[in-house]
């Protein structure tokens, strides 16, 4: 058992009531290695990195620090052994500086009282470490998102941890971002520290580490160097399916003009877009993370207020300060974040339905029971919600229930314009599916659709043509057929001027 | 360069702040200057609240009695708050008047401010409640109606109509206060010394306030009902309260217990005429008022005064009722 | 993988169904045991008489209550702002009163309170501000401007008629002023679980975001919340103002203490989404019950704020126990 | 839209909102002394701050109550109980050890609020309601109501007399408390945590801060404050009443927020409550020199929070600057302009 092994887990097994989240896992990370770990969400990535981050406890198997056979009880029990997490959600102090929030846990200290030189002396050498120019006295809330980024890694690599896990860190950073982040872990990686990589970005994957682990189902697919490696094969190995049939795509006749917007803009989000959706096409809206997919659709729902341009429905312009007003106009909008913006959790299925068209369930502002059941029965029954039973709270269903649920809340509506905003992402790989059958009926039955997708694969198999965003603008309108390297090329700002 | 901007803008800022805030403080006479000069002089005076049915009156009075004085008022109120009063006490000690007059919530909190007023040479006159025996020797002089004493009268006269027996209760005002605390053990005492076998059912805290009283009365209804035999109520307030209880209940109110009040209020006066009031002692706020403040501008200007001057107080039955004017 | 989570909801069913009507059934329990005590203690308890008074007292707060559920439910956490619009209410109905009669003088006031109440909904539901501290200062505010109105003077009334309607008793047994309350209370609990504003009350109170990404004013839903505790303390002032037939500014004091406890021991709870207008009923009538026994077992009027204090601890233990253990903390 | 957005995101508009409790007590001093005559003689501004020393004393507690993300209701109470304590327990014991009695009264009970919120997982602003009316309660219940009364008037006039025509011995105590709390807050490892633990518990946590403990420390720390200014109050007017205290609580969240401390928590300042406190005393002051009534006074103090909590929001509603004159300065001189303000991830929660 060479020393250069900084972290082994083997047949590691965990279950929760009614599920069997891992069986019989085994990784193993060198020091200086980063080590990336893919699949679907509910493949078990997430509860691994728990156990060994010591939130949950392993029902079987061992884990090994540098060859010393561990029990982690809890977080700080991990932490002190050396193991640094980066979450997705950044845990900083918006009021306090970054080099405090650098040395929380620790900060330097006479008596009680913080050495501010020291503190802003052992900051400064950490962010040095990692080549990040950054101001140890700017107050964390004033930075932008992705320094507020670094100064989180920067925390965990203060506690000079042996291993650290980056749990999707890419996912609102730029491409230039990205690539600063990169330096980061290759310059922690030279200083020998393990590095545990874990994204949805198959060619980020490719690019950084050096080997990767498949999970699927909760069991341990594969461990193979990256060198030599596709994402095709990548994708093969993650959902074990070929991979058109991920994507079925019904032919639909596309009709006239639906939803047309001009000169589209919001100051620092997005500038001047056009664009326009036929009835029964699938506008593809492609782009990297920052590019302002969100913020376009986001705009045009009213959710946020635009600086400029006109949205037109059948060639008529109307005028959209809310998503109240969206709804009037025939436009829906499936958001991106689930849990934030898209379930109420403490509501009923039935009352998550209805919710956005309680008016049309509704008689003089009283709800009418009977409509809104059968209303709420249909669209369940229509989206394969299991059990299609109504009545249960939706905190109770599965995440790919859950994102059905919202989907029947805006079919409900019967839009005219469907706007879907990452639909497939953290679904299951059955309820992806079911997903784009159903995006699939709707197309053919008139509707307009704008999908936002962050893979290229699902954009270029379902769209008829695609829009592709670079820094908030239109870099590239490409035609059903083109290839994941146009798009990336328009997606990466090279083509337009 | 761009600090500089900023530094400007603020400053123009606080002028405009300063014209809103200041547009809020109502323009003020001059009030004191020096030492008074023999006609001009100043009173401080920390009253209890400034929106009760006797407080309000008393205080009417006093500005009156002020302005023929041609006296200067400062006025603080307390709204029935005694940390406040101690602390407005003080202040008016700060702005060293020619005189304090003090309605005093507690019959102790406010003895060290007392000592301080009495070492800065300021005569202090308590109005209306007592204090303890203690306070007296810092104080030049209270006026206002001897509670205990209105506490012994309402035992007499209940004792002699009850035949010295039967069920009583008190709705006694705001706890701790000097009032409450007088008028019920003066009432109380009085009981014992009488040797009279009337017993206290309950004692209720209403605070002078006639809501509190109808509350606290519809449930010393439901609990002692009919076997209540007559009720003292701290003032005339919380005896309506009583009385609007007692209608509320179904009952009739003709056969309500016999009610004393105390303050000889208007509405007292009618139903003691319709006989559903037993008797109420005047004692009127404006009596109360006007003496005050001339008692604090004759000791202001170095005369005698007595250390204990009570307002009259006269008790009022089905008998005068017609010939006694109400005090409010 | 997000920040650790409690573990994942798919926990046994017994225990959900367990904390559903756990809290459910807490309260009627607590009622009906508190009724029992109340018999053995004292035989005038369990007469119509008492409970009529019981029901008299918990009339003019009851009516608060159902204001401040919507309040909870909106997760718009507290109104502080009620004994002003109580004191603008009676006020107002009593100062008019002579000039232009009992009727419109009401309407004039609880169109006042209204108002207030519609301030703060603007303030907190568009401006987002933070509901405790708004309510606070508009308060102090309302209940000055209210106080200047009348002139720092007690307020009386003279339309004995209109008292003598309200504390009369209707077909001889209930008075008009508890017919008026559990009016409010029926008519609040279909509003918040049957119309379109409740539904919204909901949603909103669960999730705001998600709320307002499915087409819900939500700001207009906070507001409304506060419209509501605004009108009904108003009208709850008005009807205390004639019962009285005397009005001072102080006269709401402590209301929105006690509308916040009967809400609480309800199990309504204050994290928003959950609870109704009867759970915060029962929560008042539990309150008003033990306090009535506690005043016949001759147990003085102020420490009888132990045995409040002790209850709202018991209710929101019980229920954060309840839900925490039913995994949807 | 964009004209809004450049008002109130430019630097002077953001100077000005960071240091308005300057400005606003700027501005209050300034209207005192033209209408008030001797407003700013050393004696008015003595008294001016003895009277504010006891809320001060419950601001301060709830100034770190506050920064901490939570409330507590129950200082008044609190204050009435110790008092009773320090007094009633004179005769017995004595005037110092019944003060220390009453003391650990204000401890005690801040560690009940602390079981309540931390061990009970009440939210703090029921929590602390219903251990506001258990203690008040309570205290009438020992004191039937009734107030008690020391046994030498004289003592306590050393806690409320000038000490050698300076300030009183209770606006000293105030004072060393308040400087002690700023350096706390911005000096100690403890105070700085107390931040992170206000602005967002989780990612304290997961830091290795023990948040439970902080907030259960916060607790105790605000009923001892509320303890100490029972035994002040008591002494100093020789009498511990159940009625005490009962409206101290409102008026000091209300100098806190005015003093720029956020109820959300995660945000907050010594000075800044002291500033608070300061404007208060100093409107106070002012109107009861120009016999105001009590309720014009509530109207004016009422605009004023309102003005604040409303300024604040327009503030944070764009993207939070860093605004301190440090933070200006500094920018200044490196002359970094950075022209993408990206919406932060910390969006005003």
């Amino acid at each position: 058992m060479t020393t250069s092994t900084a972290l082994r887990m083997t047949g590691i097994s965990k279950s929760f009531p009614g599920i069997r989240a891992l069986s019989d896992v085994g990784v193993d990370v060198e020091k200086g290695e980063v080590h990336a770990i893919v699949g679907e969400n509910g493949a078990g990535k997430s509860t691994l990195m728990k156990i060994l981050a010591g939130v949950y406890q392993p029902d079987a198997g061992t884990i090994e620090l540098a060859g010393e056979t561990v029990r982690l009880a809890d977080p700080i029990e991990a932490r002190r052994r050396g193991i640094g997490m980066v979450y997705q959600e950044l845990n900083l102090v918006p009021d306090l500086t970054v080099a405090e929030n650098i040395l929380l846990g620790s900060t330097p200290a006479r008596f009680g009282l913080v050495d501010r030189r020291a503190l802003r002396a052992q900051a400064r050498a950490v962010l040095d470490e990692l080549d990040a120019r950054i101001d140890t006295d700017d107050l964390v809330g004033s930075l932008t998102v992705s320094q507020q980024q670094i100064v989180e890694i920067a925390k965990v690599y203060a506690a000079r941890p042996a291993i650290v896990v980056l749990d999707e860190p890419t996912s609102s950073l730029s491409e230039h971002e990205t690539q600063s982040l990169f330096r980061i872990i290759r310059r922690m990686t030279e200083a020998g520290l393990a590095v545990i990589y874990i994204s949805h970005r198959l060619r980020e994957v490719l690019d950084i580490s050096q080997r990767v682990t498949v999970l699927r189902d909760g069991r341990l697919v594969e461990t193979r160097p990256t060198a030599g490696i596709s994402a095709g094969e990548m994708i093969k190995l993650m959902v074990g399916r070929d991979l058109t049939d991920v994507f079925p795509k019904r032919e639909v006749a596309i009709g006239d003009v639906v939803l047309e917007v001009t000169g589209l803009s919001r100051v620092d989000e997005f500038t001047d877009i056009s664009l326009t959706v036929r009835a029964g096409e699938i506008l593809g809206l492609a782009g990297l993370v920052g590019a302002g997919r969100t913020e376009v659709a986001r705009a045009i729902f009213g959710l946020d207020k635009r600086d400029a341009g006109t949205v037109q429905i059948d060639g008529t312009e109307v005028s959209i300060r809310d998503p109240r007003d969206a709804v009037r106009a025939g436009i829906a909008y499936v958001p991106e974040d689930r849990k934030r913006d898209g379930i109420v959790p403490q509501l009923s299925i039935k009352d998550n339905i209805s919710l956005a068209v309680l008016d049309r369930v509704s008689l003089a502002g009283w709800v009418k029971g009977g409509a809104e059941r059968t209303l709420a029965k249909d669209k369940a029954v229509e989206l394969t919600v299991s059990p299609p039973a109504i009545a249960p709270r939706v905190d109770t269903l599965s995440g790919g229930n859950q994102q059905k649920v919202v989907f029947a809340k805006w079919l409900a509506a019967a839009p005219r314009v469907l706007i879907l905003d990452e639909p497939t992402r953290g679904v299951d790989v059955g309820a992806k599916a079911d997903i784009h059958t159903i995006i699939g009926n709707l197309a053919a039955q008139g509707t307009a659709i704008i999908m936002i997708s962050s893979e290229l694969p699902e954009v270029l198999a379902v769209s008829d043509r695609i829009v592709v965003l670079h820094e908030g603008q239109i870099s590239a309108e490409l035609p059903r057929g083109a290839s994941e390297h146009d798009v990336m090329h328009a997606a990466t700002g090279e083509v337009s001027s | 360069m761009r600090n500089r901007i900023s530094l400007v803008s603020s400053a123009a800022m606080v002028a405009a702040a300063g014209l809103v805030l200041s547009g809020c403080a109502s323009a003020a006479d001059d009030s004191n200057g020096d030492a008074a000069a023999d006609g001009d002089i100043s009173i401080c005076y920390v009253t209890a609240a400034e929106a009760h049915p006797y407080v309000t009156p008393a205080n009417e009075a006093f500005d009156e009695a002020a302005a023929e004085a041609g006296v200067t008022v400062t006025r603080l109120s307390q709204e029935f708050d005694v940390q406040t009063g101690t602390e407005q006490l003080n202040t008016c000690i700060g702005q060293s008047p020619d005189g304090i007059v003090l309605w005093p919530l507690d019959p102790q909190a406010y003895i060290p401010g007392l000592i301080s007023a009495q070492d800065a040479g300021i005569p202090v006159v308590l109005i209306n409640s007592p204090m303890d025996d203690e306070a007296l020797e810092f104080v030049t002089s209270f006026t206002g109606p001897d509670t205990y004493n209105q506490g012994v009268i309402a035992a007499d006269l209940l004792n002699d109509l009850l035949g010295a027996e039967g069920n009583v209760v008190i709705i006694a005002g705001q706890a701790g206060n000097g009032t409450t605390i007088g008028r019920t053990d003066g009432f109380t005492e009085r009981l014992d010394e009488l040797g009279s076998s009337i017993e206290v059912l309950q004692i209720v805290n209403a605070d002078f306030d006639q809501q509190k009283a109808l509350e606290a009365s519809r449930d010393l209804i439901t609990r002692f009902g009919d076997d209540l035999d007559a009720v003292y109520a701290n003032d005339d307030t919380m005896a309506r309260g009583f009385i609007d209880a007692w209608a509320e209940s179904g009952r009739s109110l003709d056969d309500i217990p016999p009610i004393m009040g105390i303050n000889g209020q208007q509405d007292a006066f009618e139903s003691i005429k319709a006989g559903q009031f037993f008797a109420t002692i005047v004692q009127s706020p404006r009596e109360d008022g006007k003496l005050a403040l001339n008692t604090i501008v004759s000791a202001a200007r170095g005369e005698a005064v007595e250390a204990r001057i009570p307002i009259p107080l006269t008790t009022v039955t089905i008998d005068n009722v017609d010939d006694v004017e109400p005090a409010l | 993988m997000t920040t650790p989570v409690p573990p994942p909801p798919g926990r046994t069913i017994n225990r959900g169904l367990f904390s559903h009507y756990g809290a459910r059934l807490g309260l009627p329990a607590g009622i009906l045991v508190t009724l029992i005590a109340g018999a053995l203690v004292s035989d005038r308890f369990l007469t119509v008489q008492n409970l009529t008074n019981v029901l008299i007292n918990m009339s003019i707060i009851g009516i608060i209550v159902v204001g401040m559920t919507f309040v909870f439910v909106t997760r718009g956490l507290a109104d502080l702002s009620v004994p002003a619009t109580v004191a603008v209410g009676g006020l107002l109905v009593l100062g008019l009163e002579s000039s232009i009669g009992t009727i419109p003088a009401a309407i004039v006031g609880v169109l006042a309170a209204a108002i207030a109440g519609g301030i703060n909904g603007w303030l907190i539901g568009y401006a987002g501000l933070n509901p405790v501290i708004t309510t606070l200062a508009s308060g102090t505010i309302v209940l000055g401007i209210a106080q200047v109105f009348v002139g720092g003077v007690i307020v009386y009334g003279d339309n004995t008629e209109a008292q003598a309607f309200l504390t009369g008793r209707v077909f001889g047994v209930v008075p008009v002023i508890v017919l008026i309350f559990l009016a409010v209370v029926v008519i609040g609990h279909l509003v918040l679980s049957r119309s379109m504003l409740g539904r919204w009350s909901y949603a909103v109170g669960s999730n705001p975001s998600a709320t307002g990404a499915s087409a819900v004013p939500v700001k207009r839903v906070r507001a409304i919340a506060f419209l509501m505790t605004g009108t009904l303390s108003g009208f709850s002032g008005v009807l205390l103002g004639i019962t009285l037939q005397t009005a001072r500014p102080g006269i709401g004091t402590g209301y929105e203490f006690d509308a916040i406890t009967a809400v609480v021991v309800g199990g309504v709870s204050l994290l928003g989404g959950s609870g109704t207008v009867l759970y915060a009923f029962g929560g008042l009538l539990f309150v008003q019950l033990l306090t009535n026994i506690m005043v016949l077992l001759g147990v003085p009027t102020e420490p009888q704020g132990l045995v409040k204090g002790a209850l709202i601890v018991g209710a929101v233990a019980i229920d954060v126990a309840l839900r925490r253990r039913g995994g949807r903390e | 839209m964009n004209a809004r957005r450049n008002i109130f995101t430019s630097d002077a508009f953001h100077g000005l909102v960071r240091n308005r409790v300057v400005i606003i007590l700027a501005a209050t001093l300034i209207i005192g002394a033209t209408f008030v005559p001797g407003f700013l003689e050393f004696r008015t501004a003595s008294l001016g701050l003895d009277r504010m020393a006891t809320l001060g004393l419950v601001a301060i507690g709830l100034t770190v109550v506050l920064i901490a993300g939570q409330l507590d209701l129950s200082g008044g109470a609190i204050l009435a109980l110790s008092g009773i304590a320090t007094i009633g327990l004179q005769a017995e014991l004595g005037q110092i050890p019944a003060a220390f009695v009453g003391l650990g009264v204000g401890i005690a009970a801040g560690a009940i609020n602390g079981f309540l919120v931390v061990v009970l997982r009440i939210n703090s602003l029921v929590a602390t309601l219903a251990s506001m009316l258990f203690f008040r309660a309570l205290a009438h219940l020992i004191t039937e109501s009734r107030p008690v009364s020391g046994i030498d008037p004289f003592f306590g006039l050393a806690v409320s007399r000038p000490i050698g025509g300076t300030f009183t011995g209770r606006t000293l105590i105030f004072f060393v408390l308040i400087i002690l709390l700023h350096l706390w807050l911005t000096r100690s490892v403890a105070g700085r945590q107390l931040f992170a633990v206000g602005s967002n518990p989780a990612s304290a946590e997961a830091s290795g801060i023990r948040s439970r403990a902080y907030l259960f420390g916060a607790f105790v720390f605000s009923g001892t404050m509320a303890g100490v200014a029972g035994v002040i109050q008591s002494l100093s007017v020789n009498t511990g009443s159940p009625v005490f205290g009962e409206n101290i609580v409102l008026i000091a969240i209300a100098a806190v927020v005015i003093g720029g401390t956020r109820l959300e928590g995660g945000r907050g300042s010594a000075l800044g409550t002291l500033g608070g406190l300061l404007t208060i005393a100093a409107l106070t002051t002012a109107m009861e020199y120009q016999s105001v009534p009590s309720y014009v006074q509530a109207i004016v103090t009422g605009v004023i929070l309102l003005l604040l909590i409303l300024l604040d929001r327009t503030v944070s509603g764009s993207q939070r600057r860093d605004v301190t004159l440090a933070a200006l300065w500094r920018r200044a001189r490196s002359s970094r302009s950075s022209r993408i303000t990206e919406r932060t991830l910390h969006h005003e929660k």
